[in-house]
C-alpha cells in the first residue's frame, strides 16, 4: 500500500520558509497570493496490504519520527 | 559458461558514434585496439574515456611543459590530488576542480556536487580534508540568471561543506558579462595525510578482491563528461540531462570509513568514481597497475531498476568509490562500511590480462584491453594563434575625475570590489577549530592541527588580464597567489589549477590557452613554485561567445609558526604605514578604467617575477622576525582600494601622504602596479625596516600613520571609515535582496 | 570532573568539543557512539554540533532516536549535566529534554559570523564564570537556530530565568538586527527548569585561544569546571 | 481560493532525505517500508475566485519559483 504524509505547521507557529515564498512571489510579480505555509510531504510504499492497520501504523511513525508534535501536524492517506 | 553480447542489442551505426562526440579517426582506433566494432557499452566507455574531460586531448601537449616538480613535492600531476612534504611525516594534499557546465544547469546541486568530488580526489588519497575554497566567475549582475545562479551557487558550495563538516575558507568571486552564458564553479580542496599513509590508484595483484563502496548507482548525470567536453548551445539548456544530486550526509559517512579503513593495512588501491564513474575509476586503477579489471556488474549496487551495463559503467552517481583490497581482508572491510551504513560489495577482482572484462546477466558485454584504451586517448596539437598584446595607456591620458572621493566610494561599493561578507557568511568556515585566517584577508590561514605550524591558501586569477594578454595574465595568476600567501606570512609552496577556457578548436581561443601555460610556466619556474595538480575546463562557450580566459590558481604555503602570521588590519594608533614596490601608475585593464570608465582597454600590468621575488621575501622575511603587525598586498583597485581595505578590517583611520609628484595622482592611487604591498608595523621598528630595505634594494616608502576614524589622504580626500564599511557592505545584499 | 562527548553519524564538531573539554577540564573525554548501550559514569555528556543525519527530515530529529539516547535521557533524569551545542540543542529540543523548537533561519541562508551574547542569567552550572550582563563574543555556523516556542512556554522559561544567553548588538542592546536567525526573544541559548540541560546555538568549543579569534567562550567551560568539581 | 501544491522529485533523481527516513524507521523497528520519497507540500490563499485562471495562476509560480524543474515535478490541487 501506499501511505501519503502530509506535515504541516500548527496554527500559530511561524513559518520563515512561508514566508520567504510569499515574499518571493510578490517580487515576480504575483500578486493576490494572501498567505503560504509550507510543509512537507511524505510517501510510504507499505508491504502492509490492510487499510486499517497501515493507517495506525504510520500513525505511529508520526507520532515517533516524522513530526514534532511541539510544532507540526500531520495528516495521513492510505491508497 | 558465460556468452558474449557484443552488441548489447544494439548496432553501431555512424550516428551512434557521432552522437557520442567520437571522430571518424577515434572510430577507427577503437576497432583497430578492439579488433572488431565495438558494443553499445564498450562505444560509451571510449567515449567517455576520450572525451576531453578525461583525456585532455587538447591541452595535454601544453600541460606537459609545466613545472611540477621540487624538493617538497611528493606526488605531481598524474595521481588524484598533488601532494607536498610539510616535514614531520606530514603531507598536504590539495587539487582544484570545476564544475561549471552543471553549476549552469542546476546551481544548487551543480555547485554541491563539485565540493563532493574534489572532496573525494583528496580523501582517496588518505588524507583527512581540512579546508575548501571556491573561485567563482558569474555573468554581469544585470544579466537575469546571474542572481539565481550566485545564490544558488552559494547554497550548494555551503549546503555541502558545511554538512561534511569541512570549513570553507576563502576564495574569489568575480561578475563580467563574458560569464553570462558560462558560469565558473571551481572548488579547491586542501587535506592532511601522514605521510606513510598516502594511498594510490594504480591496482595490483591479480585474483585481489575488486571493492565497491558508497552509495549505489542510479542513471545520475550519464555523460556529464562528455557535456563537460561540448560547447553549449541554446537547446542544451533544455535537453537537461539527469542532474546529480549530492549526498553530503552520505559523503561525510564515506570519509569517516574510507578513512578508517586507510589507517588498516587492508588497502592496495583506492580511487574516487568521479567524472564517468565506474569507468574511468576502473580503467585508471587497471591500466595504471598494468592489470585487468573483471567486474560483474550485477553485483553493483543499484539504486533503480533494469539498469543496463552501459547506464552503469557511465553513471555519475556521487560519494561511490572503487577499492581494491588485500586477499581475505573484505569481511574485515565490510564490517567498517557497514558500521557507517554504505554499500559495500565485491564486484569482481583483479585480472592478469590487462582488460576491462564486464559480465552481467550471464553474458560478456564488454572486454577491452585497458593499455591501449588509455595509452592511446587521443593528442591534440591543436593550431593556434597567439594573443595581440594591446598597448600600455599612459597614466596622462586618463582624465581625472571630479571628487577622488566619490571615486573610491563608488570603486569599493562596486560589484567586483565589493565585500563578499554575503557569501562567506553561508559557509561554516571555522568547523574543525583551526581557522587562524577566516576569509576577508589575503589568504585563509587554517592551523596544522595540534602542531604550531599553519598553512595558507588563496585562488587567484585576474580574467580581464589574462584576456588582453594571456601571458601576463598567466604569470599574474600565479604570482597572485604568491603574494596573498606571502602577506600573511607563509612561504608559497606549490599550486594546483583550474583551466577555463572557450574552444580549443578556435585558433584564436587555443591561442589563449597557450599563452596562459607559458605565463604559468615562466611564473611558477622563477618563484620555484610548482604545479601538482589541476584540472582543465574547455568549450566554456555559448554560441561562439568564449568566456574570459580564466586560469584559476590555487596556491599553498606553510608557516612553521602560526602565531607570527598577521593579518591585513594594522593594530594600533600611531602604527607606521610603509608602501613596499613600485608604483609607476599602470591603469591599464585596471578596475579603475572598467568601473569609473567603462573602459577595458590596454595592457595589463607587467609582471616582473625577480621583483616579485626579492619584495615578497623581504615581506615575508619581517613577518616571521615579528617586525611586521599587519600586511596586505596590493591587487585590484591598487594602493587606494588596498589602504581602504586595511582601514575597514581594523576600523581605524588613517593619515596619508604620498611621495608622488611625477604622474597623476588618480593613476598613482588606483594604478594597478604588481609586487606591490602595505605594512604596518609600530614607529619603533620603522627605522630597521627601512635600513634593511635600502640594504636589500627593495623600495619602500613611509607613507603615514594610523590615526583616528577617517581614511585621509592628503590632498585627495578624508572619508570616515564607517562610510567606506557600509559602502563596501551594502552592494551584495543589497543586489541579491532582489533575489526572486 | 568526567566527560563525555557523543557523536552521531555526520557530527562534525565533536573532536572540536572533545580538544576543548580536554585542555580547559585538563581531562580527557569518553567518546561515545550513538550505537552504544552503555555510557560510562560521567558528570557531563556534551551533544555536539554537526548535521548529524544530514539534518535530513528535521534538525536533530533522527539523533533523537538513536540507541545511545536513552543513557543520555536517564543521566539527565538522575540530574546529569547535559550539553548540546548547535544541533546538540536541536536534539535536545527533538528529545524533549528542552522546550520549544529550532526552525529554519529567518533569512532561509545558513549563516557563519561571530555574533555578541548577553549572558542573562549567570548564576546557573554553564554561566557562573561569567557576570550577569556580561556581553560576550561567540561564533554562529547553522542553518536552523531560530527559536520557537509558544508564548505561555515562552513567558515560563523568562520566568524561569531558563535563557541564558541572548543575541544582542555590540552594546548590548537587544535589536532585531543582532538577532542572526530569528529566535523569539533573540534567545540564543536556554537551560531546563532544573538547570543541568542546556542548549546553545552559539559555539563556545571554538573561541577559547586568541588566535581563534576571541577567548570568550572559556568561561563557558570554566563555569563548568566550577560548578562539577 | 486556495492552492494546494506537491513538489516531488522527478524519476530517478537521487532522494538523499527519504532514504535516511527509511532507514531511521527501520532502525525505530518500523519494518515492511519499501521505499520512503520526500517532497514538499505547499499551501497558498489567493484571492482570485475562478479556479480556472487560478490554476494558469499557480502554474505559473510553479515553473517559475515553486518547483525546481530540473529534478522536480509538481502537482496543483485548487478547491
Ligand atoms: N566565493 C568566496 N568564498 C569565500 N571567500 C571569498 C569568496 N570570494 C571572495 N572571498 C574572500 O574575500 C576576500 C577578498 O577576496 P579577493 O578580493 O579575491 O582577495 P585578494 O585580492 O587578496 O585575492 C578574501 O579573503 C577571499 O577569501
Ligand atoms: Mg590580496
Amino acid at each position: 500500500m501506499k501511505a501519503r504524509v502530509h506535515i504541516t505547521l500548527k496554527n500559530g507557529v511561524l513559518d520563515p520558509q512561508g514566508k520567504a515564498i510569499q515574499h518571493a512571489l510578490l517580487a515576480l510579480g504575483f500578486d493576490g497570493v494572501d498567505d503560504v505555509r509550507q510543509g512537507k510531504y511524505i510517501e510510504l510504499d507499505l508491504s502492509e496490504n490492510d487499510k486499517d492497520k497501515a493507517h495506525t501504523h504510520v500513525e505511529d511513525m508520526c507520532k515517533k519520527l516524522l513530526s514534532n508534535m511541539v510544532i507540526e501536524n500531520y495528516a495521513i492517506d492510505i491508497d | 559458461m558465460t556468452e558474449t553480447n557484443w552488441n548489447n542489442n544494439v548496432e553501431i551505426t555512424p550516428e551512434i558514434v557521432k552522437e557520442h562526440g567520437l571522430s571518424d579517426s577515434e572510430h577507427k582506433l577503437m576497432i583497430k585496439i578492439l579488433g572488431r566494432n565495438p558494443s553499445l557499452t564498450e562505444l560509451g566507455i571510449f567515449s567517455v574515456m576520450w572525451s576531453e574531460h578525461c583525456s585532455y586531448k587538447s591541452s595535454k601537449l601544453h600541460l606537459k611543459t609545466l613545472p611540477t616538480t621540487a624538493p617538497w613535492v611528493i606526488h605531481g600531476p598524474g595521481e588524484n590530488a598533488g601532494v607536498i612534504d610539510i616535514g614531520d611525516n606530514q603531507a598536504v594534499i590539495f587539487k582544484m576542480e570545476s564544475h561549471n557546465h552543471p553549476s549552469y544547469i542546476e546551481p544548487y546541486q551543480g555547485a554541491a556536487t563539485g565540493v563532493g568530488g574534489i572532496l573525494r580526489d583528496v580523501f582517496t588519497m588518505g588524507a583527512r580534508p581540512i579546508a575548501n575554497m571556491n573561485a567563482l566567475r558569474f555573468g554581469s549582475p544585470d544579466h537575469h540568471k546571474t542572481r539565481h545562479l550566485l545564490s544558488g551557487v552559494v547554497e550548494g558550495i555551503g549546503g555541502y561543506g558545511n554538512c561534511v563538516g569541512v570549513p570553507t575558507v576563502g576564495g574569489e568571486t568575480n561578475f563580467h558579462p563574458s560569464y553570462d552564458g558560462n558560469i565558473l564553479v571551481n572548488a579547491m580542496t586542501v587535506g592532511l595525510a601522514d605521510q606513510d599513509k598516502i594511498f594510490l590508484s594504480a591496482a595490483a595483484g591479480v585474483g585481489n578482491p575488486v571493492i565497491y563502496v558508497g552509495s549505489k548507482t542510479g542513471r545520475d548525470g550519464i555523460h556529464g563528461a562528455t557535456m563537460a567536453s561540448a560547447e553549449f548551445t541554446e537547446d542544451s539548456e533544455e535537453k537537461r540531462p539527469t542532474v546529480q544530486v549530492g549526498d553530503p550526509f552520505t559523503e561525510k559517512l564515506l570519509i569517516e570509513a574510507c578513512l578508517e579503513l586507510m589507517s588498516t593495512d587492508m588497502v592496495v588501491a583506492i580511487q574516487d568514481m568521479g567524472a564517468a564513474g565506474l569507468t574511468s575509476s576502473s580503467v585508471e586503477m587497471a591500466s595504471g597497475g598494468g592489470v585487468g579489471f573483471a567486474l560483474n556488474l550485477d553485483m553493483v549496487p543499484q539504486r533503480e531498476e533494469g539498469m543496463t551495463p552501459y547506464e552503469m559503467m557511465l553513471s555519475e552517481s556521487q560519494e561511490r568509490m572503487l577499492v581494491v583490497l588485500k586477499p581475505d581482508r573484505v569481511e574485515e572491510a565490510k564490517e567498517i562500511f557497514v558500521r557507517w551504513d554504505l554499500d559495500f560489495a565485491v564486484i569482481g577482482e583483479i585480472a592478469g590480462d590487462g582488460n576491462l572484462t564486464l559480465s552481467w546477466k550471464g553474458d560478456i558485454v564488454a572486454d577491452i584491453p585497458t593499455q591501449p584504451l588509455a595509452d592511446n586517448s587521443p593528442e591534440y596539437d591543436r593550431p593556434w594563434i597567439k594573443t595581440q598584446a594591446p598597448a600600455t595607456i599612459d597614466p596622462n591620458d586618463v582624465a581625472s575625475p571630479n571628487d577622488l572621493g566619490e571615486t573610491l566610494i563608488k570603486m569599493i561599493a562596486s560589484a567586483n570590489l565589493s565585500s563578499r561578507a554575503w557569501i562567506w557568511q553561508q559557509y561554516d568556515n571555522q568547523v574543525m577549530a583551526d581557522t587562524i585566517q577566516m576569509p576577508g584577508g589575503d589568504a585563509a590561514v587554517v592551523r596544522v592541527h595540534g602542531t604550531d605550524k599553519a598553512l595558507a591558501i588563496s585562488t587567484d586569477c585576474t580574467p580581464r588580464y589574462c584576456y588582453a594578454d594571456p601571458f601576463e595574465g598567466g604569470k599574474q595568476a600565479v604570482a597572485e597567489t604568491w603574494r596573498n600567501i606571502t602577506s600573511v606570512g607563509a612561504t608559497p609552496l606549490a599550486i594546483t589549477d583550474c583551466l577555463n577556457f572557450g574552444n580549443p578548436e578556435r585558433p584564436d581561443i587555443m591561442g589563449q590557452f597557450v599563452g596562459a601555460i607559458d605565463g604559468l610556466r615562466e611564473a611558477c619556474s622563477i618563484l620555484e613554485y610548482p604545479v601538482v595538480s589541476g584540472n582543465v575546463s574547455l568549450y566554456n562557450e555559448t554560441n561562439g561567445t568564449g568566456i574570459h580566459p580564466t586560469p584559476a590558481i590555487g596556491g599553498v604555503g606553510l608557516m612553521e609558526d602560526s602565531s607570527k602570521m598577521v593579518k591585513i588590519a594594522p593594530k594600533d594608533e600611531g602604527d607606521v604605514i610603509i608602501l613596499v614596490g613600485e608604483s609607476k601608475g599602470h591603469i591599464g585593464c585596471s578596475q579603475y578604467l572598467s568601473i569609473i570608465e567603462g573602459r577595458e582597454e590596454g595592457a595589463p600590468p607587467p609582471i616582473d617575477l625577480m621583483l616579485e621575488k626579492k619584495n615578497g621575501n623581504f615581506v615575508r622575511k619581517h613577518i616571521i622576525n615579528g617586525n611586521i603587525n599587519a600586511c596586505h598586498d596590493i591587487s585590484d583597485g591598487g594602493i587606494f582600494i588596498a589602504l581602504a581595505e586595511m582601514a575597514m578590517a581594523s576600523h581605524k583611520g588613517m593619515d596619508i601622504s604620498l611621495n608622488n609628484n611625477s604622474i597623476p595622482v588618480h593613476t598613482y592611487g588606483y594604478g594597478e602596479d604588481q609586487a606591490r604591498y602595505i605594512i604596518s608595523t609600530t614607529a619603533l621598528e620603522v627605522d630597521q625596516i627601512i635600513a634593511d630595505a635600502e640594504q636589500s634594494g627593495v623600495k619602500v616608502e613611509r607613507i603615514g600613520v594610523v590615526r583616528g576614524e577617517e581614511l585621509m589622504i592628503e590632498d585627495c580626500f578624508s572619508i570616515p571609515v564607517n562610510e567606506l564599511l557600509d559602502a563596501h557592505a551594502s552592494w551584495m545584499p543589497n543586489y541579491m535582496s532582489n533575489e526572486a | 570532573m568526567k566527560s563525555a562527548v557523543m557523536t552521531f553519524p555526520a557530527s562534525n564538531c565533536d573532536r572540536d568539543m572533545y580538544d576543548a573539554l580536554e585542555k580547559i577540564t585538563g581531562k580527557v573525554p569518553h567518546k561515545i557512539w550513538h550505537q552504544d548501550t552503555e555510557i560510562p559514569p560521567v558528570d557531563l555528556i556534551a551533544l555536539p554540533g554537526g548535521f548529524s543525519f544530514g539534518d535530513y527530515l528535521r534538525c536533530g530529529a533522527m539523533a533523537a532516536r538513536s540507541p545511545a539516547i536513552k543513557q543520555v535521557l536517564a543521566h539527565a533524569q538522575r540530574g546529569g549535566n547535559v550539553i548540546g551545542i548547535c544541533n546538540g540543542f536541536q536534539v535536545l529540543t527533538e528529545m524533549g529534554l528542552l522546550p520549544g523548537a529550532l526552525m529554519r533561519n529567518r533569512s532561509l541562508k545558513f549563516v557563519c559570523k561571530t555574533v555578541n551574547l548577553k549572558v542573562e542569567n549567570a548564576n546557573t552550572t554553564y554561566t557562573s564564570a561569567y557576570h550577569e550582563n556580561q556581553n560576550i563574543e561567540i561564533p554562529v555556523a547553522h542553518h536552523d537556530g531560530n527559536y520557537f516556542a509558544d508564548d505561555e512556554t515562552l513567558t515560563r522559561i523568562e520566568d524561569n530565568g531558563q535563557v541564558v544567553f541572548r543575541y544582542v548588538d555590540k552594546g548590548g542592546e537587544v535589536s532585531k538586527d543582532a538577532n542572526p536567525n530569528g529566535s523569539q526573544h533573540n534567545i540564543a541559548g536556554i537551560t531546563n527548569e532544573r538547570g543541568n540541560i542546556l542548549g546553545m546555538m552559539p559555539h563556545p568549543e571554538r573561541f577559547i585561544e586568541d588566535i581563534q579569534g576571541g577567548t570568550d567562550g572559556r568561561g563557558f567551560f570554566e563555569s563548568i569546571i566550577n560548578s562539577l568539581n
